[in-house]
């Protein structure tokens, strides 16, 4: 009889992994909490280096799915490892038992508002990379309106042991490039600036983007972090920050401010990593069985992992990631069960 | 008036809002490369005049753009043209002729 | 400005202030420029309110000023420290109430050095047993006298005569909140409304009938600083700093100031007269500054004391615009008379500020 | 009709070869030419007098004086008939070019000294007096006289070959002009200029004037003469038409055409013809530029006939976008006083002096291009209060000083190079900028900052004086060629490498080995056409390698595209000359790229396949 395989988390990791194993003769089950598939990226217009649309993309993963029984807001209730399976409760009270099992709950944005003095959620013009790209897709409701000056705030819940987090989330860098970019795009004669401690341009095309940023866009590269944000009278920003360049305190007045929120580990893939007394890392993702060689083996046998969940990953990686993952548990299944003849 | 023996001490803070966007646009069609810098003090640190003078291109684009277009001036006087840093620059950036355009730019009104 | 925003804020950022029973330290700037306050705080707090207030003679300083100039190490502030929590448990109380904004972060800060090092606390404790030969003890909770008038506010504004409005127009008093920045800035936890957007101030404000107003350098230091304020030539750099704040609120129109610091309301205040001076800039209306209160000072006048008993006539900046607009009556003339009307004498005040 | 009657005026027994045909020795048709004539010859003195009048006066003094010098005048001379007359230059590079050049100008130059010889011969009374039509009458002496079949002499038949063979000679030349037109690739020029509509006015009148003259002549060779050419032409037409009612609108035709050109000659390239005499004359006398239009400079720019020779010279061509970057362009510019594209293009250069070596005229045209940086940047601030404060050099130095420059500190190489080589040789030196020095000012001047280059040079010339050595050796030939013109160094002798090398190697006191391997040498622009020293790198490199040839080398070498010349050219723009100048290099399939000059060393470094090197760590890796 052919083997069951859950999938935890319906995101890029999820989908990718659960079309190739589906497709490898698994019979898959992949359980989504939210009411849609993809996750971040279902929320997310265009993705860098080069400004692909992320509904295609999804679009693309969905379309490979395959008969792959997807169940939408379903959550885990309980789950016990059983000697070479696992059973699984589900927030729906069925209960499935499966022969290896792929966590990729992926990651939540670090809230943005615990950065206080940016004043997300209390100043008018503050918003964040997630609340752009909505913008980018379907406009705001006419918050954003023709701002002659933006800032772009990079590392915000990210390198900053204030909020809990000493690692860098990796991708918010190029996100900021990108989105300073498009903005310069749809207001061609507004001022951008962008606020970074460090510059991460480790991928391939981003350098490139970052030139283009630079010369194409003028986009104005400050490095410093952002101090404190105060709201003027007219609803402007002043915003404070050091220019470490020239070692002087800069002040300057914008009519929208990003905020680049981190990646945080994600609470409920903490939820079900608890039910199965998963170790983890300072940072808060899952510890792997092996940081180099087996990024993708938990050390519980039939256990894996895909994507953000075991540390911030580009789109990209995290589809090798779900690959990788799909080529371990297809491993790990042929030698566990071996077929009768 | 009285003496306090004291008074306001003057703020070192750049303020952005007066930078002369329209200027370094200009600037910038004389010398497009003027965006290009990453501030990696490569000019700087091959400079010819740098050790006798604070010579530094790269602190003089940064100058302009924090609305202190005197001070990139005061930055170059000492240059003497001589490329040094053109053949560092990792971004290619056409340093000789930006450094002649923002003399004449900002250093001859 | 997204109001629930601040709310949500200010809810996370509440502290349990007790009901009843406190050890009252002061402030030592506070003795020597706003007497009342503390006065009228006592007053207030134990007559108006019923509560029981208790201070003594023997208290002393913090050791704060001189710790924060550098002139004596952190042992030696601690153990004046111990010493004053000594006090407090020796007749028999566990909440201690600071008047002084420095003092209460010092407060803070040791027994958040002692909690990491309670190698450091025994240390300190044996100090305390050689030197005073006083049994160790640290207070239940730590509040500072504003957060005490924060608790009260709503009874206060119960019992008051007037409301910080603008008998004239109807309109609320334009009030600029102004928190010490040892208040919460170091401890943002410790302080009512949290160090980003604090609310003790503006509880007062709001219960009182006032209108708080936002400015950029809401959050800026008026630049006391010890080391900036008792070296004169730095004294230069402590002007910038509430030049800067002066400067950035002025638009704003504020007819007032509140602070909960010694040293706030005390540069706040004296500042505009060396600013008035040497600049020829008031940021009041007509020549006259912006009047700069202590959150005792606003409590005892809505309250209906007597501005003189409040020791208004020791600011540099006249109180008298905000009186004439709440519409409290006073005597003009009254000034500068002391107790049983013996005069005080009246400073020299500069032309250019009224 | 006036022909018939002069007819029966003439005396058949008279014993005269030539007769005047028409007493009058005059004709309505030569108005238009005389007119012309007159046009160009009163627009050429205002224009002499006025060029003249904004040459300094210095400058002027020389000239007058270089009038009267023996030595200029043959000079002079000589520079004319092989420059203006035989075109030389051309001839050296694209013989083709060349005759056709000088077909045209020393054709007509002969048609026209002929015809004054015959009418000095037979009908003298004409020559050189206004009344007897002495400005027209030799132009058109075929159509005034009558020859005496009975008379004819050797003599005559002789000039009239010759007048018909140096027309035939002219003919050959117009009609390759034709062909070039079409094709000018044919002729060795992959890309000519553009004329402007005056210039093709000139152009189809000089081609016209030619032909017309011939047909002109034809018509009256029966009465006047001709020979293999002309007589022909006239039986062929009388078959034809069978009278002579052609001959006058011909002379008309032939006039009028004459007239135009002359008219239009002041707005087109043919200026050149005439002002090249004055720019040789300039030249000789030693002027130099001092404005970029007025002066020298405008002899110059009227002296280029816009050939067009300088776009496949430069450098920037090899992207086609940049041809009007080109001289001949830049000129052109100047004359139409269109000061935009005149600062562009003044900008870009690169200064490699190829347009200036190729240039028939032999036009400075990178003088004129920093003299008009001059008139942009000479103003810019500058202030060099450091270099009084720079450490002095105090005590007692060897004789020989080596100055490595600002270039050569970013090629370590070569210093460690030299230092080796001059140790092995046993020179004691002093190494005077060693922990950094500044820079030559030749970079200040290319950019036309000649204040503050000034000030630069005052300080190394102090510097280097101070020293008391005698010797001083550079390894950067912009400083070479700056140290060398404008510091004037008494009593020491400025030396490149390059010309050390050589000399240690030829006096035996550096032994090197002698290996195959092939080697290209590369010259820098201020070296080679520079300072013109090919001879020296060269032997070194043959002492220890096989020389390899690149296609194009010496006076034609192609610049790196790192020259500090060019200002604004940026930097992928350079990456492609730098190309260029590789592929020429790599053309004899060397294993090794040797230059010497650290700017071309570290720019062909970027694109070059095989390994690049100074002359000195080739030398050095050859020391025995």
């Amino acid at each position: 009889m052919e083997k069951n395989v859950l999938i935890i988390g319906g995101g890029p990791a999820g989908l990718e992994a659960a079309s190739i194993l589906q497709k490898s003769g698994y019979s898959v089950t992949l359980i989504e909490k939210t009411d849609h598939l993809g996750g971040h990226l279902a929320v997310w217009d265009r993705l860098f280096p080069k400004g692909q649309s992320a509904e295609e993309l999804l679009y693309r993963l969905v379309d490979n799915l395959g008969p792959v029984n997807c169940l939408l807001n379903t959550d885990i209730q309980s789950i016990n490892v059983l000697d070479r399976s696992f059973s699984v409760i589900l927030s729906n009270g069925n209960i499935l038992l499966a022969d290896a099992v792929l966590l990729a709950c992926g990651f939540d944005l670090f809230k943005a508002e615990k950065k206080e003095e940016y004043g997300y959620g209390i100043y008018d013009n503050v918003i964040t990379n997630a609340d752009l790209e909505r913008y980018f897709q379907e406009g705001d409701g006419g918050r954003i309106i023709n701002p002659k000056k933006i800032g772009f705030v990079h590392c915000v819940g990210s390198r900053d042991e204030k909020v809990g987090n000493l690692s860098c989330s990796k991708v918010c860098c190029a996100t900021a490039v990108k989105q300073a970019c498009e903005m310069k795009q749809r207001f061609p004669e507004s001022e951008v600036f962008c606020f970074y401690m460090d510059l991460r341009m480790f991928g391939r095309y981003y350098e490139d983007m970052y030139l283009e940023a630079q010369k194409k866009y003028g986009i104005r590269f400050i490095r410093g972090r952002v101090s404190e944000v105060s709201e003027k009278g007219d609803k402007t920003l002043l915003v404070k920050a050091e220019d470490t360049l020239s070692s002087k305190p800069i002040m300057v007045s914008l009519d929208l401010l990003v905020l680049m929120a981190g990646i945080r580990p994600s609470a409920s893939g903490r939820r079900v990593g608890d039910m199965l007394h998963l170790m983890n890392e300072e940072d808060g993702f899952f510890s792997t069985k092996d940081s180099i060689y087996s990024q993708q083996k938990s050390d519980i046998p039939g256990l894996f992992f895909a994507g953000a969940g075991t540390g911030p990953k580009t789109i990209p990686e995290t589809l090798n990631d779900a690959r990788s993952s799909a080529l371990e548990i297809d491993r790990y299944l042929k030698s566990n069960f071996p077929k009768k003849k | 008036m009285m003496d306090f023996g004291f008074t306001i001490n003057k703020s070192s803070r750049i303020d952005l809002d007066r930078f002369d966007k329209a200027g370094f646009d200009k600037l910038a069609k004389i010398e497009p490369d003027v965006r290009k810098c990453i501030a990696c003090g490569s000019c700087t640190a091959s400079c010819s005049a740098g050790q006798f003078h604070r010579t530094s291109v790269r602190s003089a684009i940064l100058s302009i753009q924090n609305a202190k277009e005197n001070e990139a001036v005061e930055l170059l006087k000492g240059c003497m043209l001589c490329g040094k840093c053109q053949m560092t620059c990792p971004r290619g950036i056409n340093i000789r002729h930006l450094i002649l355009s923002i003399l004449k730019f900002y250093g001859t009104k | 400005m997204i109001y629930e925003g601040k709310q949500k804020i200010w809810s996370d950022y509440q502290k349990d202030i007790p009901d009843d029973h406190y050890f009252y330290v002061r402030s030592c700037i506070r003795q020597a420029f706003f007497p009342a306050s503390e006065a009228a705080f006592l007053d207030i707090t134990r007559n108006k309110l019923g509560r029981d207030v208790f201070e003594t003679e023997h208290h002393t300083t913090c050791g704060g000023i001189a710790y924060h100039c550098d002139v004596i190490p952190q042992e030696t502030s601690m153990t004046i420290i111990a010493r004053q929590f000594a006090l407090m448990h020796k007749y028999g109380y566990e909440n201690f109430v600071c008047s002084c904004v420095t003092s209460f972060g010092l407060y803070c800060e040791t027994l958040e050095t002692w909690r990491e090092f309670p190698e450091l606390k025994e240390k300190i404790a044996e100090n305390l047993l050689k030197s005073c030969n006083l049994e160790f003890a640290v207070p239940k909770v730590l509040i500072h006298s504003s957060d005490l008038i924060y608790k009260f506010r709503s009874r206060i504004a119960g019992q008051a005569k007037y409301k910080l409005v603008d008998k004239n127009t109807g309109r609320p008093l334009r009030v600029v909140e102004h928190i010490g920045c040892h208040y919460s800035k170091m401890f943002p936890s410790k302080g009512v409304g949290g160090a980003e957007y604090p609310y003790v101030l503006i509880g007062m404000i709001d219960a009182w009938g006032g209108e708080i107003i936002d400015y950029p350098e809401r959050r800026h230091c008026c630049g006391f600083g010890f080391r900036q304020y008792f070296i004169q030539s730095n004294r230069g750099y402590s002007l910038a700093n509430s030049n800067k704040k002066f400067e950035s609120m002025e638009p704003y129109e504020p007819d007032m100031i509140i602070t909960n610091c010694p040293g706030c309301s005390y540069f706040l205040d004296r500042w505009q007269y060396v600013i008035a001076d040497t600049q020829k800039k008031t940021y009041g209306k007509n020549g006259h500054g912006i009047p700069v209160f202590t959150y005792e000072e606003v409590a005892g006048l809505v309250m209906g004391y007597d501005p003189w008993d409040l020791g208004l006539q020791t600011h540099m900046v006249g109180p008298e615009p905000v009186l004439e607009k709440i519409g409290i009556d006073y005597s003009p003339d009254a000034k500068y008379k002391g107790v049983g009307g013996k005069d005080i004498g009246c400073p020299e005040c500069p032309a250019c500020l009224k | 009709m006036n022909i018939l009657a002069s007819y029966s005026s003439i005396d058949p027994v008279s014993s005269q070869e030539f007769i005047d045909r028409i007493p009058s020795g005059y004709s309505n048709f030569v108005i238009p030419f005389v007119a012309g004539m007159l046009f160009i010859l009163t627009y050429l003195l205002i224009g002499f007098i006025r060029v003249l009048h904004h040459v300094p006066w210095p400058d002027r003094k020389k000239f007058l004086i270089s009038l009267i010098t023996p030595v200029t005048i043959v000079k002079n001379i000589k520079d004319m008939v092989l420059d203006c007359l035989i075109h030389v230059k051309i001839w050296k590079r694209k013989p083709l070019l060349g005759y056709m050049h000088s077909s045209i100008a020393f054709g007509w130059f002969m048609l026209i000294v002929l015809g004054h010889i015959e009418v000095a011969l037979f009908v003298p009374r004409h020559l050189g007096s206004i009344s007897g039509g002495g400005l027209f009458y030799p132009i058109f002496y075929r159509f005034f006289v009558w020859v005496n079949p009975d008379h004819e002499t050797m003599r005559g038949n002789l000039l009239f070959f010759l007048m018909d063979f140096f027309l035939l000679y002219v003919l050959s030349g117009i009609g390759l002009a034709l062909f070039k037109r079409v094709k000018s690739i044919a002729l060795g020029m992959k890309h000519t200029t553009k004329p402007s509509i005056p210039d093709r006015i000139g152009l189809y009148c000089l081609w016209l004037i030619f032909p017309l003259r011939l047909l002109a002549e034809s018509f009256t060779a029966d009465l006047s003469g001709g020979s293999f050419l002309t007589r022909p032409m006239n039986m062929m037409f009388k078959s034809f038409f069978g009278n002579s009612l052609n001959i006058m609108p011909t002379w008309w035709a032939y006039s009028i055409v004459l007239g135009i050109f002359f008219f239009v000659m002041p707005f087109t390239r043919y200026m050149h013809i005439v002002t090249e005499v004055l720019l040789i004359m300039f030249r000789n006398a030693g002027l130099k530029v001092r404005k970029p239009r007025k002066g020298f400079a405008e002899a110059e720019i009227y002296a280029c006939s816009s050939c067009g020779l300088c776009i496949d010279a430069c450098p920037m061509n090899v992207q086609r976008k940049n041809l009007k970057f080109s001289s001949v362009y830049f000129i052109r510019f100047l004359r139409r006083h269109n000061n935009k594209r005149i600062n562009d293009i003044a900008q870009k250069c690169l200064m490699c002096g190829k347009c200036l070596a190729l240039c028939p005229v032999g036009i400075d045209s990178p003088a004129i291009r920093q003299a008009q940086r001059a008139t942009l940047m000479n103003s810019l601030p500058y202030d060099y209060g450091y270099l009084s404060s720079r450490p002095a050099m105090s005590g007692t130095y060897p004789k020989v000083m080596y100055f490595a420059g600002c270039m050569s500190h970013l090629s370590p190489g070569i210093i460690k190079s030299m230092r080796i080589i001059l140790k092995s040789a046993g020179i004691d030196y002093v190494f005077a900028d060693e922990d950094g020095g500044i820079c030559c000012g030749r970079p200040l001047m290319l950019a036309g900052r000649n204040d503050a280059a000034s000030e630069v040079m005052k300080a190394n010339k102090e510097m280097i004086e101070n020293s008391g050595c005698k010797v001083l050796v550079l390894t950067c030939p912009i400083c070479y060629k700056v140290f060398k013109e404008e510091y004037d160094l008494k009593g020491i002798k400025i030396v490149h490498h390059t010309q050390l090398l050589d000399d240690l190697i030829a006096r035996g006191r550096i032994k090197v080995s002698k290996d195959g391997r092939p080697i290209v040498y590369h010259d820098p622009c201020d070296l080679g056409r520079g300072s013109k020293i090919y001879e020296e790198p060269r032997r070194v490199l043959a002492a220890v390698g096989e020389l390899k040839r690149a296609s194009k080398e010496r006076d034609e070498s192609i610049c790196c595209g790192g020259s500090l010349g060019s200002l604004s050219l940026d930097h992928k723009d350079r990456g492609a000359v730098t190309e260029g100048s590789v592929a020429s290099l790599m053309s004899g399939g060397p294993e090794e790229i040797a230059t010497a000059c650290p700017l071309c060393l570290r720019t062909l470094g970027e694109k070059s396949p095989v390994p690049v090197k100074d002359i000195a760590q080739i030398v050095c890796e050859h020391l025995r």
